[in-house]
């Protein structure tokens, strides 16, 4: 056990003692005791990753002979680079939650159990960065599940809170069963659960396998898979949680999805199957697939956070085209591709991490402000959040990919890679790659419809319903990690070069020959010009601004009501909402969702009620592929009702069926 | 003269089948009492006096004398109604009998390699299955225990066909576990009796999903 | 550098050659061709008027609307002489700087919480969305065609090979136009000198502006016609010396005017929910186009 | 001759446990017992493989035993704390305390005995004799439905054991015509090669119905449920647990006695179906249950189902199958050990009308969170490492089929679970609750804390005398 390890150990029993200590603090110091622990693990973890990712990883070896054979602990660039992103978004989401739990004060134990989930789900996420042993791996992926099960269910007196907490966790369940299939599988092929002896899995055994926990990561990232709609946790699970817990989940645990399939894709020597390039183009197609649907149900959806989950599986879907394309680069060798399609799915995950999380704590500020998410009672909160609103609007210009901005930046770099492969692919490769960019640009004005929608009707314009009256009022507490992650968004957007010069250490691991030359000639210097662009868009933006105050704060200024036809009668309600600013939209994209519609119509000719009109926006992948289902298989086991109903001769009577049953079958020759 | 009493044995069940009043039921079971006492005195050649006394006691004090005066005793005390109230009609309890015998005699004939005492297999088998018929057939609690002391005789022919295998001691330790069962069992049809007033089943399925 | 002054000297007199077209097919004389820059300069030192529910975003839109379309420009080649930005995929970053400033212009609208500029806003941001795809597809087969993925690389490229380059050029002028159309919304799409609120796409969005601002957004449209412009010469200007492209920059500015005066007096405005489809055939003419080049690149074999 | 000593100290022990009067008698006779209980299987774990007359010390009985004592000083510890709060509340006769205790002690005899048996017959008499002792527990509360759940378990259980007994008859004709003379398990296993197939199959298939009753799966697992339904919790903790083994021990060594000869593929396909059809009618009864202990009644019903499967499988799921029986009886005994505490604050078992125990109980909340973790088999509990093995040796068999319609049904098992948990501990309650909860102090779940410590401590890292233990005991089968 080399020093190193011997550094290891006394952190992570430090930081279980720390948990523990959690629950004795008395409150008002809890969160911020927790959040204390919370940076000593940050930093803690932070040195061997950053020292990963600077080029020399780091490997450690526990004995445990019995259950686990050897315990190898390997923290390469690839699991540096997902340690920093989740360290980055624990300390955003730590320091907001603690503004954001002060409302919860009076529920003591409440908050000790958050707090002490709070450090578990940090230490589980670090430890499936890090951990190889198959065995111990699972185990540590279901207590993430589990820990940010309980975290989700914070607000437990809800009864839609404890449904969605559920629904999550048997989700995650069939995360967990899908990966010990594949585990169990890895076993038996090469009789150790170090997932580095998939090496020598021989070709029949790695399509199984591969595609077996292929399903099991996809599970936690959220994709859309054709007919197999793993997603729908997320936009439960989300609305339900208390907003930095939603903010951490789709931050960096979704995250954890796409670091699984990385990692297989690192490990399992497909190339020698010769799959690769097929499988590369799947998970293209399915990401795509993803992306669209999951910004396609975004835009209808009326919950603010509900919205932000849609949105979550389609930056997934962003992430997974990388990943694809990254694969196709591998199976026909070509370094830029592979290059370009790795780059921008590490680079999206480190985006989407920063702006979805200062989203979904900007929604728990509009929460804390007006106790409601609806779309159609908010309206008008600029006046009373300014700074939350224009993070909000930054964050939301970064989702849709807009320039000066990160998202900008990962997008490019896939526009670049997919240009790319559609000049060098087969005619058939060639016409694929550009229905991709065809995708690819109808996902980002879908973004742009979304996001103008979800700011424009939230801040903008008159307040639909009158707010509560709530003290809550904007302060550091809750806007540090909204300055911070915009700070970073912006900062990746202007200086590109630099944050992608820290990509080359994993995307070595990716690439087989991969010099690190060609990476600067040909990614690193296009991204210079880029940043010039950037920054070039963002100054002449200044000096306008500059010209128009110099032009115009000597003339007069004056305020009237907006201009409404010579009606002025309140325009709250004559307002466009949020269902009537994408009508069009829906009437397009009918056939995709499914939208409940109540119609209540005049009975009579002099109404005497008014009328009202509802819409409900359902996922209809979930409704059919899953409700579905499940209602049949409840409806076949109640047949079976009969069999303990209290009467001593049916009892008697399962026992003689039974011997004859077998009697028959036996003679039968059947078993 | 084993044949004839395995016969007579055989009859019993057809006329326990059909029979509608616990007294005739009660009556029947003391003259399968006397039947397997006379089989059990025939078939234990080495006879010692443990043995003999053992059998003796266990077949003719227990089955043909204490078990009846019981059971009338537990009926009188919970005024329980003279009918057996069968689920099936009488006339159909008495071709399943039937088929069963016919069944287990089909089943014996399959075996092949049996030394000689088809016939003890035979009874045995129809015999235990008879008593399973009349527990699950029958609403009353006292036929259900009725039927577990036909089964029991089943058993202990079973036993009698390979008995002088089995050591002794078990073989007897095995009885006395029924009889222990029986006598319990009786007790708690009375503990029964005084809280329900009419002991059949329809209260006995109050615990059901 | 001089593409760029060359884009707004024609920006300038774009609007009034519009405005002269459609009066001289209407018979009438019609103001000068200046008279729209007038109007701006009057506009730009006038005062302003806000309205009360407007934001801060209100007053910073339109300057970033101007930068965004001002980059955009900065990104088009002239001739074979390199624009301001020129680098791999500057395509993608001239598309969404556009759309940059479509997202300020759509938000700005919101803001003043009326119902008309609501209209507006979501009839905006639907059409833009669905003809997005389509500028990329068309540069996708151009980069396909040439096997370069800048700017500059396409066009200095474009006429290497064959005479069937100059058909392929046609068929993207053709879609360029109706994109022009869309994107600033004339008179297929939208009917620019209506008078009522409802049938509004883009003027109602700026219902609410005056002084300076409105002045503003006025050029900024000019300015992207004159952008739309440019990008359609270089299509034709291929490797010739500086002065024949400086003329064909002015001529194809001059041109895309009387055209787009020609089809405003000539045809009436599409029904609302005809223009989807209209706006999203502007992709499948696209993927058309692509597949035309692989089969002009004989790849399909 | 020192299982005798055990023995008779102990119907010593049980008749001065019936006759006593005074409740310190009570409490000190019972220390006496789990004294002698534990002396026992120190004894039992010194000596292995050793053994006389009708018994014999063999690892799976040493196994068993160690389980056995940890449940039983557990449940006398509750059963003390219990009868004390059912006195206060129902004023019990002294009568039925002393009878009680008794049962309780002749059960844990019972048990050792039919652990330790080497003779077919012998473990026959010892599980005979656990029903009766059970039955007088489960009648112990005196009430209506007590007397309707110990009438079935009595009777139901004396019809199945009567159907074990023709079993070990039939066995006892084959071995008559194989010329053997003695049914002692070591020469069973001998001769089993040359006894006669259908015999051999009527026996292992009677046999496995007769203890079905007992082990709780599938033909006649009936009782069990109705059983645990009534029983006072700590009861109701031994019965779902160690008299489940006994069941298991009855089968496991007909199933060493068939696992010689030809039929042993057929009796595989058996246990398969078994296993099997006790998990879907688990399942069936898991989704709709609304009584707490019925619920863990059928989830023990689902664990042994897999037990079951296991056996039926074969090679690396024999570990499986021991290793779930061993983690599943502590989870389930600190289950309803945990549920006693439930019952008193709410009042009722009854699901719906629970709710909010982590705001009133924390320690208690915490204790059922970590039940539910363990029962539901997710990772950190021992019962994930035994699924995971068995789900290894079922890809290992090529057992593709059951293998997913076994974890689909699994899944339906944890939404059920997590439901009624989650509505237990989250949820709010809709009428007001019983008593405060200083009254329940957490002392009371210190025993549960161990327990389920002790099942993930050993799922993570077993001490390598259990692994060998377990090991010794497959021998026997294979």
């Amino acid at each position: 056990m080399d020093e190193i390890a011997l550094k290891l150990l006394p952190l992570v029993v430090a930081m279980l003692l720390g948990s523990v200590l959690i629950a004795l603090v008395e409150t008002k110091l809890k969160s911020l005791f927790a959040y204390v622990v919370l940076v000593i693990i940050v930093i803690g973890s932070s040195v061997p990753a950053i020292r990963a990712l600077a080029g020399h990883p780091l490997e450690v070896i526990i004995k445990n002979p019995q259950v686990f054979g050897d315990i190898p602990i390997r923290i390469d660039a690839l699991s540096g680079w997902f340690i920093l992103i989740i360290n980055l978004t624990m300390l955003t989401g730590g320091f907001y939650g603690i503004g954001y739990l002060k409302a919860y004060r009076k529920e003591n134990t409440n908050l000790s159990l958050h707090w002490i989930l709070m450090v578990i789900f940090h230490l589980s996420m670090l430890s499936v960065c890090v951990i190889q042993n198959g065995l111990l791996f699972l185990i540590a992926w279901e207590i993430m599940s589990l820990s940010s099960m309980l975290l989700v269910i914070f607000e437990h007196y809800k009864p839609e809170t404890l449904r969605a907490g559920l629904n999550y966790l048997v989700q995650m369940h069939l995360s967990v069963v899908l990966l010990t299939l594949g585990v169990a599988g890895l076993y038996l092929q090469t009789q150790s659960f170090d997932f580095s002896s998939a090496m020598q899995l021989d070709n029949a055994a790695i399509l199984p396998l591969f595609i077996l926990l292929f399903l099991g990561f996809a599970f936690k990232a959220g994709f859309m898979l054709g007919f197999i709609p793993l997603h729908t946790w997320l936009p439960h699970a989300h609305p339900a949680a208390p907003s930095h817990v939603s903010g951490i989940m789709s931050g960096v645990m979704i995250k954890i999805g796409i670091f699984g399939i990385l990692r297989m894709i690192l490990l399992f020597p497909l190339s020698k199957t010769g799959y690769l390039e097929i499988i590369g183009w799947i998970i293209l197609g399915v990401s795509l697939a993803s992306g669209l649907y999951g910004v396609m149900l975004a835009i209808i959806q009326h919950n603010l956070k509900k919205l932000l989950a849609y949105h979550s599986i389609e930056n997934i879907g962003i992430i997974g085209m990388g990943i694809g394309l990254g694969c196709i680069g591998l199976g026909i060798d070509n370094p830029y591709l592979s290059a370009a399609g790795f780059a921008s799915a590490l680079l999206h995950t480190l985006n989407h991490s920063l702006f979805k999380s200062s989203l979904f704590y900007a929604a728990g500020n509009v929460y804390r402000a007006a106790h409601t998410l609806n779309l159609e009672s908010l309206g008008g909160l600029f006046r009373k959040m300014p700074h939350t609103a224009l993070l909000f609007l930054l964050s939301a210009l970064a989702i849709c990919g807009l320039p000066p901005f990160n998202g900008f930046i990962s997008e490019f770099i896939l526009y670049g890679g997919l240009y790319q492969g559609s000049l060098h692919a087969r005619p058939v490769g060639a016409l694929l790659l550009i229905l991709t960019i065809l995708g690819l640009a109808l996902i980002g004005g879908l973004a742009m419809l979304c996001f103008t929608k979800a700011f424009g009707i939230v801040f903008l314009g008159k307040g639909r319903k009158p707010l509560p009256e709530s003290d809550w009022q904007e302060g550091p507490g809750n806007l540090i990690p909204l300055y911070v992650n915009s700070g970073l968004i912006l900062a990746i957007g202007l200086f590109p070069a630099t944050f992608v010069k820290f990509l080359s250490a994993p995307l070595a691991l990716f690439i087989p020959n991969f010099n690190l030359s060609f990476f600067n000639f040909e990614l690193l210097d296009n991204l210079q010009q880029v940043s010039r662009a950037t920054v070039g868009l963002l100054a002449v933006s200044l000096i306008m601004l500059g010209i128009r105050y110099i032009v115009t704060h000597r003339t007069v200024q004056e305020v009237a009501p907006t201009w409404g036809c010579g009606y002025n009668g309140g325009a709250e309600r004559m307002q466009y909402t949020a269902t009537s600013f994408v009508r069009m939209y829906r009437k397009l994209a009918a056939p995709v969702l499914l939208v409940h519609r109540k119609n209540v119509e005049f009975p009579e000719i002099f109404p005497h009620e008014k009328r009202t009109y509802e819409t409900h926006p359902e996922d209809a992948l979930e409704a059919n592929l899953i409700d579905i289902p499940i209602d049949l298989m409840q409806r076949f086991l109640s047949f079976f009702r009969f069999i303990q109903n209290g009467k001593i001769q049916n009892y008697l009577l399962y026992g003689l069926v039974f011997l004859f049953l077998i009697g028959l079958l036996s003679w039968s020759k059947l078993i | 003269m084993k044949a004839i009493i395995l016969i007579l044995f055989a009859i019993s069940l057809l006329n326990i089948s059909i029979s509608n009043r616990l007294r005739g039921f009660a009556r029947l079971l003391t003259l399968q009492g006397f039947l397997l006492f006379v089989l059990a005195f025939i078939q234990l050649n080495e006879v010692t006096i443990l043995n003999l006394v053992f059998v003796l006691l266990e077949t003719l004090v227990f089955k043909t004398i204490v078990l009846p005066l019981f059971l009338d005793y537990v009926i009188k005390k919970n005024r329980i109604t003279r009918e057996t109230e069968p689920y099936v009609p009488y006339f159909v309890s008495l071709l399943i009998v039937t088929v069963i015998i016919l069944a287990s005699f089909i089943i014996v004939q399959q075996i092949e390699g049996l030394s000689g005492n088809t016939l003890f297999f035979i009874v045995a088998l129809s015999t235990i299955f008879t008593g399973l018929y009349i527990i699950i057939s029958r609403k009353k609690l006292i036929t259900h225990l009725m039927g577990y002391v036909v089964v029991e005789n089943g058993v202990f022919i079973l036993s009698l066909a390979i008995g002088n295998e089995m050591p002794m001691m078990v073989n007897t330790g095995i009885l006395i576990d029924l009889f222990i069962g029986v006598l319990v069992m009786g007790i708690f049809v009375n503990k029964i009796g005084d809280v329900f007033q009419e002991a059949n089943n329809e209260y006995l399925s109050q615990i059901r999903d | 550098m001089h593409g760029l002054i060359l884009i707004l000297i024609v920006s300038l007199f774009f609007g009034g050659i519009v405005v002269k077209t459609k009066s001289i097919c209407a018979g009438r004389k019609g103001p000068g061709i200046f008279q729209p820059l007038k109007d701006i300069w009057r506009l730009i030192r006038k005062g302003a008027v806000f309205s009360e529910t407007a934001t801060i975003l209100t007053r910073i839109a339109p300057s970033i609307y101007f930068a965004s379309v001002l980059l955009a420009v900065g990104c088009i080649p002239f001739g074979n002489v390199r624009g301001l930005l020129s680098f791999q995929g500057d395509f993608v970053f001239f598309a969404y700087a556009l759309a940059l400033g479509k997202f300020f212009m759509i938000i700005a609208a919101l803001d003043t919480g009326s119902s008309f500029e609501g209209m507006g806003a979501s009839r905006e941001a639907h059409f833009s969305m669905l003809a997005e795809p389509a500028f990329f597809g068309v540069i996708g087969s151009l980069a396909l065609y040439t096997g370069r993925t800048s700017f500059l690389d396409i066009f200095t490229y474009l006429h290497f090979g064959n005479y069937l380059s100059y058909a392929l050029g046609s068929v993207m002028l053709i879609i360029l136009v109706i994109l022009t159309l869309i994107e600033n919304s004339r008179m297929p799409v939208d009917d620019p000198n209506t008078h009522l609120e409802l049938t509004m796409i883009h003027e109602v969005m700026v219902l609410d502006y005056s002084g300076f601002d409105l002045g503003l957004i006025q050029y900024t449209t000019n300015l992207k016609f004159a952008m739309y412009a440019a990008l359609m010469a270089n299509l034709f200007t291929g490797t010739l010396r500086a002065l024949p492209d400086i003329l064909i920059f002015l001529g194809t500015g001059f041109l895309l005017a009387v055209i787009v005066g020609g089809v405003e007096s000539f045809t009436a405005r599409l029904r609302m929910g005809r223009i989807p489809q209209f706006a999203f055939s502007l992709t499948s003419y696209a993927l058309l186009l692509f597949l035309l080049v692989l089969f002009i690149t004989g790849r399909f074999s | 001759m020192v299982f005798g000593y055990y023995f008779g100290l102990a119907l010593l022990i049980i008749a001065g446990l019936v006759f006593s009067r005074r409740t310190q008698g009570h409490l000190i006779l019972l220390g006496l017992f789990n004294l002698l209980q534990w002396s026992l299987t120190a004894y039992a774990g010194l000596h292995l493989n050793s053994g006389t007359g009708f018994f014999k010390v063999d690892a799976l009985a040493v196994i068993m035993l160690v389980v056995l004592s940890i449940l039983a000083t557990t449940s006398s510890y509750h059963s003390v704390f219990y009868l004390q709060h059912h006195h206060r509340l129902h004023s019990t006769p002294e009568r039925a305390q002393s009878l009680y205790y008794a049962g309780l002690c002749l059960l844990i005899m019972a048990q050792t005995g039919a652990f330790l048996a080497s003779h077919i017959a012998v473990t026959w008499i010892f599980v005979e004799i656990t029903t009766f002792a059970a039955t007088i527990m489960i009648y112990h509360e005196r009430s209506e439905e007590s007397i309707e759940a110990a009438w079935k378990y009595l009777f139901v259980c004396s019809v199945a054991l009567t159907l074990a007994f023709t079993g070990i008859l039939f066995l006892g004709i084959a071995a008559e015509e194989a010329g053997t003379v003695n049914l002692f398990y070591d020469s069973l296993v001998t001769h089993a090669p040359v006894f006669n197939a259908f015999w051999l199959k009527m026996a292992f298939l009677l046999t496995l119905i007769g203890y079905s009753a007992k082990m709780g799966i599938f033909p006649m697992h009936t009782v069990t449920i109705d059983a645990h339904t009534v029983a006072p919790p700590p009861v109701s903790a031994f019965i779902s647990t160690t008299l489940m083994n006994v069941g298991f021990v009855g089968i496991y060594r007909m199933y060493a006695v068939v696992a010689r000869t030809s039929s042993f593929t057929w009796a595989k396909h058996v246990l398969l179906i078994v296993g099997m059809l006790s998990v879907f009618v688990a399942v069936v009864y898991l989704v709709r249950v609304r009584h707490f202990k019925r619920m863990f009644a059928y989830s023990s019903l689902e664990n042994m189902g897999l037990v079951a499967i296991g056996l039926g499988v074969g090679g690396l799921a024999y570990y499986a199958a021991l290793l779930h029986l061993i983690f599943h009886s502590f989870t389930k005994a600190s289950m309803f050990y945990q549920i006693q505490q439930v019952h008193q604050m709410f009042r009722t078992y009854v699901i719906r009308k629970t709710g909010g125990y982590f705001r009133n109980y924390p320690a208690g909340a915490l204790v059922m969170l970590l039940c539910f973790i363990c029962i539901a088999g997710i990772p950190p509990s021992g019962l994930f490492i035994s699924e995971f093995l068995l789900i290894r040796a079922m890809l290992a068999e090529r057992i593709f089929a059951i293998l997913v319609t076994l974890l689909v049904l699994l899944t339906f098992a944890i939404w059920a679970l997590g439901k009624n948990f989650m509505q237990l501990i989250f949820a709010e309650p809709d009428q007001p609750i019983g008593i405060q909860s200083e009254t329940l102090n957490p002392i009371h779940s210190l025993s549960q804390f161990v327990l389920l410590g002790l099942v993930i401590y050993l799922g993570l890292n077993p001490p390598p005398q259990m692994v060998t233990l377990i090991n010794e005991a497959i021998k026997i089968i294979q």
